[in-house]
């Protein structure tokens, strides 16, 4: 077994809401190896963002474990946790709404320092600082700029100084490009993989840009409906989808060729609820193969060979393996 | 014959915001020309002036600060610029309409989605309320949604299928252009397809020219005919589908192509524009891509560059298919 | 009609009222506010009542007779009706008196009463408990009006609001806050009166009494602000009615605390304050300089003596000699508007002689309860001697025994005054109660234990064809005279 | 978009002159600005323009209820004293009434409201009703249970006039806080290990200010009329000092005859008002750096 | 939705307990002495005593309290102090004036506050933004008292339109309705204003241009119905803080409303009908929350499947 820095077993997370429990995240498995990259793709309300931020125990489980090096940080005290936010960190989607809009460059960069005393005095401090604005490619003269002054890339710079001032071994990044245009986007991600490469950081990476993930990651996981339907190594995955939905999925990915028209499988109906789900599988409503058994049971994740993992009834009739 | 096929010719288009803070010159001196049925995709970066131009055909550009500064904006032989506000108001959502970025925030959230899309119907055809709301649920079933839903408020729609109702009423009038600005921008892929399948669809069966602006060329690839490259205001290039994605001739449409991660091909690392967009109320001198370019020589930041014909079609907007700047090969 | 002043004078018949309050309850022995007793007025009658010119003359009791010391009899008027058409018994004034001695709130009034004794249908006897001289002029008070005591008993608790009397006017409605409307009982043992109805309206703001009377939406406004009287006095349609009332004003001293202990420091005060300051500039002339703590119009009222006249040299004088050559700082308690006028003149006059004073404001119930424990060192109050008697006006005020809540805030006390006072009460002869009570004026003032300043004018606007109304010096003016022309 | 176009500007700027250099650009704020300052220095510099004991507080009756004349600007009082400079010795008394008590709301209010908004659940259940509870009570009630608890004074009367207003501004912070409270910049702020009080000290009150700014400019004026209505318990300025609420309610029985007495005190505290919004509304656009996009 | 109001109903009750605590402690331990208020300032002290023993001031404050509490339960929450009436009916008396003095003014600041506001959003920084912006500030910060005797001196006095003071009719209604409106006018106006604003900026209502709808209609139908939602919430803000009372204007007009009697009442120590006042007053500002909460979900269908 190789180095698992972070392991999840059975992770659940329901939300009270005023018409019923929202199963937002619902029994997930994964684990993710060190110096590593996994993607975590599926539709908006799919549950990625809560797997995240459960991971960093910014949300209290409702079940699970939660295996970081070995040792279940859930049941971490308030003191174990404060050491453990250097060692895991987040990168958010949103440029704008991550930031403080009060607060200048430096001022966001510092606060991890601060908070854990890394520093001993204001110079050392400052030097931290413009270290980490160097290493994320954000000009000196930027300083004292607020965040409103900056365009997203830039925003989304400050967003990972921020999250490697502790020195993170781990870091989720909840769709960090999502919002930046291409050419940024291709910037940021340049310089996420010079950092990994570089500090030999491990990677969560949540998107629900596929093209992205597959340029992206090592591994990775699709969820639906907050249950984790399909896992594999990247290439292995966009080569043999074994799940109806990540077929769905990948085929609906619009491509930038004229050469490769693809069909395209257009899925019916609309995304249940997470709200109170019906037993069975969570995707059997919209799934093209769909038979009683899958209204009725629900599947269980499990390895079809090579490490990938499929949660489907008729995975083997559908794929002929 | 020519004369006849073509809906849009808008020429030397300029549109500026005025502000406080100075002017954002957001479009500088575009041409477009489309035919009937013809879809062209409109596509640059966030602040390339995309949506500026959409709204300036629909003249709904917010104003203060926006103004169009000059241009013609010629719709089946009449400038659009020129008529009066009552005459152009008949003709939106009737002969050119459009659908907007954000399907949330484009719906009116106190008004049922039939109002809404009765709403339409009643100010361009002359049909009494009644007539106007059966027509709408004939809209409504026809992008995919039950009429039964008509009394049903947007909130109690999700993303995708409000996004079919915009365009149910974007289409309830048989428009002769339809503008598309982002459509599918906020959703989900699976829903994405949906939406372009069915936008597809539509505009097949009613002939429907369209402008649809995004910044993914991916959807560019399934829907458009022509495309279009706005950089900073300005068309940098302009092509048939097959040529730009096969003979991408502008440096920034090529920087483009090396930006986007690819599906079937592997590619180590990206290889993105460097830089950032120029900062619209200061502009650069010369070409406005220069800052940005690996090619840019000297005279790139003097001289602005004359829109070039390359092949039938095929324009574009840089020095170095002038013969000014020497390159061998733009990839 | 809205504007009944304006309806051709020939067929008016409705006059309207301003107060600047709402009565509280239309039960005699339920309040004793002067509000309340303004509409009572109309409604009950007295078994005897004070003319103007406080002359005690008959009402309901035809007349009466002194039998002892303690002993009157008094002989009821035959035929009198009640509004609710009962005739008057002599039963209705034991009732009457009864149930008020019961009252907290007016029991004070007939606090000498022993017992009421109903000899026949028309006559009772009024027993005091020890010989009560002033006995006439508190049967006059407008809370002794007679009740019926059918009507009482059967509105019960509500009576306050279905009031039932002899007087020239019936109750007929009340708007709460807003209006009481009288009509006119046609059976009035006087006769009718000439006016049909009577509308008392509250109109809290002085200054819109005034404007109601220029409109004339008010023909009759009781309390027109000192500022507006000349816009009144001048109007070609209105009229300014002016008389005594017989309210004093004073600055108290609170004897038991330093420096007001010391008589020369009071001394001291009274001189260095100058009234005809503050009755020009706060009242407009609506008042005179007092000489003594009751008013000219009060039984017993001692016209000889002598006021401390202005004199800020002699108060420097008196200061030093009380060991205050540089001043003092002290406080000035006060209460209302009114008051925190006057409390500023007093304030910049003490300060010509080195007293530094502050003033306390305080809101009336806090005011009420401290000034009653003593802890005042200056005060602001008024007192009216409604009964006209100096008894009223004195005892309270200046006997030992009612040292605070019970009148007498200044905590005065003076075992001659005290005599005094005991013996004006009871003396029968009125030439040696006058002398008594002249006496007991003189050693006041000369203790200083308040300053008085004035005595103040009341008075009234009315619309100029309103005639034969009279402004009676206790504040509760009678409306049945009236007439139009 | 707009990229870094300040991008000379490599030197240290604090947050305070930044927020000035924004709101240097809005007229209306400084001609706010202005007429302030103009009122606090006329304040500051009281003694040197009229004398307290001898023009201030020194009766004249001869001349009482004079209009706007050379001698008296603005006229003269009930008592012959002149009403300039008994606004402008006013002025300190009512600025400090105004100015502290809108104070002690925010600050009692602010925390409150922050921490009904932050926590939420049982502990902002509590807190809203009781809040609901004070709403209820009428502000002269509670006026006199202050002055009754503390005594009549200058500072009690600010409490009183502070405390009642207490649970506006405890509902405008709750309800910003409540907004701010679920945006990530908060979540960020908690990934990298900030405590509940920094997150709110650092975090979210200084997000809450632009409301809590628009209210409590409008609020200063309340506390200045609110101190006239409470003379009447002890809780006013004692007489003879000086203060705007006390003239504008002591004016007003001459209204008819010397409209100078309460309309010039009258038009002092529309002028502050009007002042302290102009600058409240360009104080609310220059805190908040995202405006200006 | 009943469930919801029945919700909001029982929120009451804690309130009002609180509220009645907190006065009656108040009234409790505030000097004054309600016996010798109502006596006058020379009654002897046994006389106090005897009325105090009457009204049973003389038991523990406890014990009162509960008293209170129990009779209130049974719906008798005693008679004044002053006038010995049942205070809710001294107070139902007074009631009816305030609710049409409070409609009318509300009913003025409505027709004045909002078109005006609404101008002022569709023509952003014009001249008649400007001024109507400071009118409206000028509007919070005039004195009622000063503009209703203005308004009666030119009205009733000089004009004499308009009858100066009293409730006597629809024409004695509108100058004080004049005057509480023009504050709540301000008020509305601004909030109009800035409520428009932020509405007219969305991308509906640039939908609906795309649709060719009418500019006219954009603004009255799409726009404003968006906008309501604040603008509704300081009409009921002003709505219940005015049916609690508008002292000055009440005075100013000697209009017979709950008002005054309620600081007449605390000026008084009539603790019975200060605790009624406040009592009705909160009630009825909790009842005015409520029609304005159930309006909400009749403006916006999105808070309507909120109180489900
Ligand atoms: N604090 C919360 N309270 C209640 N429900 C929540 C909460 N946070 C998330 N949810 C719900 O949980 C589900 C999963 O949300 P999550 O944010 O994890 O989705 P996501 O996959 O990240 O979606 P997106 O792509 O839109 O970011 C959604 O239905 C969401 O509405
Ligand atoms: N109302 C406005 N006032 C001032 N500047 C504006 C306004 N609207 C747009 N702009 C500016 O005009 C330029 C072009 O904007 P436009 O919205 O047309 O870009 P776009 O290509 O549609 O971008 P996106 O992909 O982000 O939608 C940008 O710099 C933008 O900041
Ligand atoms: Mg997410
Ligand atoms: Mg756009």
């Amino acid at each position: 077994m190789a180095d698992r820095i972070l392991e999840v077993k059975n992770l659940k997370k329901y939300f009270k809401t005023p018409k019923g429990l929202l199963h937002a995240v619902d029994g997930v498995n994964f684990y993710i190896e060190r110096g590593k990259t996994l993607g975590v793709v599926g539709e908006s309300g799919c549950g990625k963002s809560t797997t995240g931020r459960l991971v960093l125990r910014l949300l209290e489980a409702t079940d699970g474990e939660i295996l970081f090096e070995g040792q279940n940080i859930r049941n971490f005290n308030k003191k174990q946790l404060r050491k453990l936010r250097e060692e895991m960190q987040i990168i958010f989607q949103d440029p704008f709404a991550s930031l403080n809009p009060r607060m200048t460059v430096s001022e966001i960069i510092a606060e991890p320092l601060i908070i854990h005393k890394i520093t001993k005095n204001r110079a050392e401090l400052d030097k931290r600082v413009s270290k980490l604005m160097e290493t994320v490619g954000l000009a000196e003269r930027l300083v004292n700029a607020y965040p409103h002054e900056l365009d997203g890339g830039r925003r989304q710079r400050i967003g990972i100084a921020r999250a490697l001032a502790l020195n993170p071994k781990f870091i989720v990044c909840d769709e960090p490009v999502s919002a930046l245009d291409v050419s940024i986007q291709a910037q940021v991600l340049n310089l996420m993989q010079d950092l990994q490469d570089e500090l030999g950081l491990t990677y969560m990476f949540i998107t629900h840009d596929l093209s992205v993930v597959k340029h992206f990651s090592d591994d990775i996981a699709v969820m639906y409906l907050g249950k984790l339907v399909e896992k594999a190594e990247c290439r292995e995955l966009f080569n043999r989808p074994y799940h109806p939905y990540t077929k769905a999925l990948l085929s609906a990915i619009p491509v930038p060729s004229i050469k490769k028209k693809r069909e395209r499988i257009i899925l019916k109906g609309e995304v249940s609820s997470p709200i109170n789900p019906p037993p069975g599988c969570r995707f059997a409503k919209r799934c093209p193969y769909a038979k009683d058994k899958c209204f009725n049971q629900e599947p269980k994740l499990v390895d079809i060979g090579n490490e990938h993992f499929v949660a489907c009834h008729y995975v083997k009739e559908i794929n002929n393996i | 014959m020519r004369e006849n096929k073509e809906l849009l010719n808008i020429e030397n288009l300029a549109i500026h915001y005025i502000t406080d803070d100075g002017t954002v010159k957001a479009v500088n001196g575009i041409n477009i020309k489309l035919n009937k049925g013809e879809t062209l995709g409109l596509v640059g970066e966030t602040g390339a002036g995309k949506t500026t131009t959409a709204l300036g055909i629909m003249r709904l550009v917010p104003n203060p600060p926006g103004e169009i500064m000059s241009g013609v904006i010629e719709f089946e032989g009449r400038d659009l610029l020129k008529i009066s506000e009552e005459e152009m108001r008949k003709i939106r959502g009737n002969k050119i309409s459009m659908i907007f970025q954000d399907p949330m925030t484009s719906l009116n959230p106190v008004m049922t989605v039939g109002e809404q899309i009765a709403e339409v119907i009643e100010i361009h055809q002359n049909v009494s309320k009644q007539e106007a709301m059966e027509k709408a649920g004939e809209m409504l079933e026809l992008v995919g949604i039950p009429k039964a839903r008509l009394n049903d408020y947007p909130h109690q729609f999700s993303g995708g299928m409000k996004q079919r109702v915009i365009i149910a009423i974007a289409l309830a009038c048989n428009p002769q252009l339809l503008i598309a600005d982002e459509p599918t921008t906020a959703l989900d892929v699976t829903i994405q397809a949906q939406v372009l399948d069915l936008m597809n669809n539509l505009k097949n069966e009613f002939n429907t020219a369209m402008i649809l602006i995004t910044h993914d060329l991916g959807v560019v690839a399934e829907v458009c005919d022509k495309v279009a490259i706005m950089y900073a205001g300005e068309i940098v290039e302009t092509a048939s589908l097959e040529q730009l994605f096969e003979n991408p001739k502008h440096p920034y449409t090529v920087g483009l192509f090396g930006s986007i991660p690819k599906l079937d091909e592997e590619v180590d690392r990206l290889k993105p524009i460097k830089g950032l967009m120029p900062d619209p109320t200061n502009l650069p001198s010369g070409c406005k891509f220069h800052p940005r370019c690996p090619y840019a020589k000297d005279i790139c930041t003097k001289k602005e560059p004359k829109v070039t014909e390359l092949e039938n079609g095929h324009k574009v907007k840089c020095l170095i298919y002038e013969g000014l700047v020497d390159v061998k090969e733009v990839k | 009609g809205q504007k009944p002043a304006e309806e051709a004078k020939g067929q008016k018949d409705t006059i309207v009222v301003a107060q600047s309050a709402d009565a509280k309850s239309l039960d005699p022995h339920a309040t004793n506010d002067s509000t309340s007793s303004n509409v009572m007025t109309q409604i009950y009658d007295t078994l005897v009542y004070a003319t103007e010119d406080m002359e005690i003359q008959p009402g309901l009791a035809e007349s009466w007779n002194q039998v002892d010391d303690t002993t009157w009899e008094f002989n009821i008027r035959k035929g009198v009706k009640f509004h609710n058409g009962e005739e008057l018994k002599a039963s209705d004034v034991k009732f009457t008196l009864d149930r008020m001695m019961k009252s907290s709130k007016v029991s004070h009034i007939v606090e000498a009463i022993d017992s009421v004794e109903v000899v026949d249908d028309y006559k009772v006897v009024i027993k005091t408990k020890e010989p009560f001289s002033p006995l006439l002029a508190h049967l006059a008070h407008s809370a002794a009006g007679i009740l019926n005591e059918k009507a009482v008993k059967e509105a019960g608790d509500n009576y306050g609001q279905n009031p039932v009397g002899t007087g020239p006017f019936k109750f007929v409605s009340w708007e709460a806050g807003d209006k009481i409307t009288l009509e006119r009982f046609d059976d009035y043992f006087r006769g009718p009166a000439k006016l049909k109805k009577v509308i008392f309206r509250v109109v809290p703001e002085g200054t819109n009494r005034t404007i109601g009377l220029e409109t004339g939406e008010i023909d009759i406004a009781y309390g027109i602000e000192p500022i507006d009287k000349d816009r009144v006095a001048n109007h070609e349609n209105l009229q300014l009615i002016e008389a005594p009332s017989l309210g004093m004003y004073y600055i108290g001293f609170n004897c038991e605390k330093a420096p007001f202990d010391n008589k020369l420091v009071r001394q001291a005060v009274s001189y260095a304050i100058n009234p005809d300051d503050i009755i020009e500039a706060v009242l407009s002339g609506s008042g005179f300089k007092a000489n003594s703590p009751i008013a000219p119009g009060v039984f017993g009222y001692n016209d000889k003596l002598n006021r401390y006249e202005y004199n800020p040299e002699k108060a420097k004088e008196l200061l030093k000699e009380a060991g205050y050559e540089n001043g003092f700082k002290t406080e000035l308690w006060i209460s209302g508007s009114l008051a925190n006028q006057i409390a500023q003149i007093v304030q910049a006059q003490l300060k010509e002689i080195g007293i530094d004073v502050s003033i306390e404001s305080l809101e009336w119930g806090t005011y009420i309860d401290r000034t009653a424990k003593g802890e005042q060192e200056m005060f602001f109050l008024g007192w009216t001697t409604v009964t006209g008697d100096a008894d009223y006006g004195l005892y309270p005020l200046f006997h030992s025994s009612a040292k605070g809540s019970a009148g007498n805030r200044s905590f005065y006390g003076n075992p001659e005054v005290d005599k005094l006072l005991e013996q004006g009460k009871v003396a029968t002869d009125i030439e040696k109660r006058e002398e008594i009570y002249k006496k007991a004026q003189e050693l006041i003032m000369e203790d200083a234990p308040i300053f008085p300043l004035f005595y103040k004018l009341q008075n009234a606007g009315t619309q100029k064809f309103i005639k034969g109304f009279k402004l009676h010096p206790a504040g509760h003016h009678k409306l049945y005279n009236i007439y139009f022309e | 978009m707009a990229t870094a176009k300040k991008s000379k500007k490599n030197k240290k700027r604090s947050q305070w002159s930044e927020v000035w250099r924004r709101l240097k650009k809005n007229k209306m704020a400084m001609v706010g600005l202005t007429i302030l300052t103009i009122i606090v220095l006329l304040a500051v510099f009281a003694d040197f323009i009229a004398d307290y004991d001898e023009v201030v507080i020194k009766q004249n009756l001869k001349e009482r209820l004079q209009g706007p004349s050379a001698k008296h600007w603005l006229g003269t009082d009930e008592f012959g004293r002149d009403i300039f400079a008994r606004l402008i010795h006013g002025a300190r008394v009512s600025l400090k009434v105004g100015i502290i008590s809108v104070g002690i709301s925010i600050i009692i209010g602010g925390i409150l409201g922050s921490i009904a908004g932050y926590y939420g659940g049982l502990i902002d259940n509590i807190i809203m009703r009781t809040m609901d509870i004070f709403l209820a009570i009428p502000s002269i009630l509670l006026a006199i249970a202050i002055v009754s608890a503390l005594g009549p004074s200058l500072m009690n009367l600010m409490i009183a006039v502070g405390i009642s207003s207490v649970p506006s501004y405890a509902r405008i912070v709750r309800a910003s806080v409540l907004s701010i409270r679920d945006q990530e910049f908060i979540e960020a702020a908690k990934a990298i290990g900030a405590s509940d009080l920094r997150i709110v000290l650092k975090h979210i009150i200084p997000n809450t200010l632009a409301p809590v700014i628009v209210q409590g400019t409008l609020g200063v004026a309340g506390a200045i009329l609110s101190t006239a209505g409470l003379s009447f318990i002890g809780l006013g300025i004692r007489p003879p000092a000086p203060e705007w609420g006390a003239m504008l309610a002591g004016g007003r029985a001459y209204l008819r005859y010397a409209w100078h007495v309460t309309t010039f005190p009258g038009l002092a505290i529309m002028t502050i008002i009007l002042a302290l919004n102009f600058l409240g509304d360009g104080l609310r656009d220059a805190l908040d750096p995202r405006l200006k996009q | 939705m009943h469930k919801y109001i029945l919700h909001r109903l029982l929120l009451l009750i804690p309130v009002i307990l609180g509220v009645t605590f907190i006065v009656y402690s108040i009234m409790y331990l505030t000097p004054g002495d309600p016996a010798q208020i109502i006596l006058g300032e020379s009654a002897p002290p046994e006389k106090v005593e005897q009325l105090r023993e009457e009204m049973g001031l003389n038991d523990p404050f406890i014990v009162q309290y509960f008293r209170f509490i129990k009779n209130g339960l049974k719906g008798d929450f005693g008679r004044s102090y002053s006038t010995r009436r049942p205070v809710f009916e001294e107070i139902f008396a007074r009631f009816p004036a305030t609710l049409k003095l409070t409609i009318a003014g509300v009913l003025v600041a409505i027709i004045i506050g909002i078109p005006v506001g609404i101008i002022s959003a569709t023509k952003q920084y014009s001249l008649f933004d400007n001024v109507s912006m400071v009118g409206a500030l000028l509007g919070v910060s005039m004195p009622n008292f000063w503009f209703g005797l203005m308004l009666v001196l030119v009205f009733s006095v000089t004009l004499k339109w308009l009858p100066s003071g009293g409730d006597n009719g629809l024409s004695s209604l509108v100058l004080p309705a004049i005057t509480l409106g023009t504050s709540a006018a301000a008020l509305i106006t601004r909030m109009t204003r800035s409520s428009m604003l932020e509405v007219i900026r969305q991308d509906y209502i640039r939908t609906a241009r795309a649709k060719g709808v009418l500019e006219k209609k954009v603004i009255n139908k799409h726009a404003l119905k968006n906008a309501l939602i604040p603008i509704i919430t300081v009409v009921g803000l002003q709505f219940g803080y005015l049916l609690g009372g508008a002292v000055l204007t009440e005075t100013v007009f000697s209009w017979p409303g709950v008002g005054r009697l309620l600081v007449d009442a605390i000026r008084q120590k009539d603790t019975p009908m200060v605790l009624a006042s406040v009592v009705f007053v909160s009630v009825t500002f909790s009842f005015v929350n409520l029609m304005v909460d159930i309006l909400y979900a009749y403006v916006d269908p999105r808070i309507k499947s909120q109180y489900k």
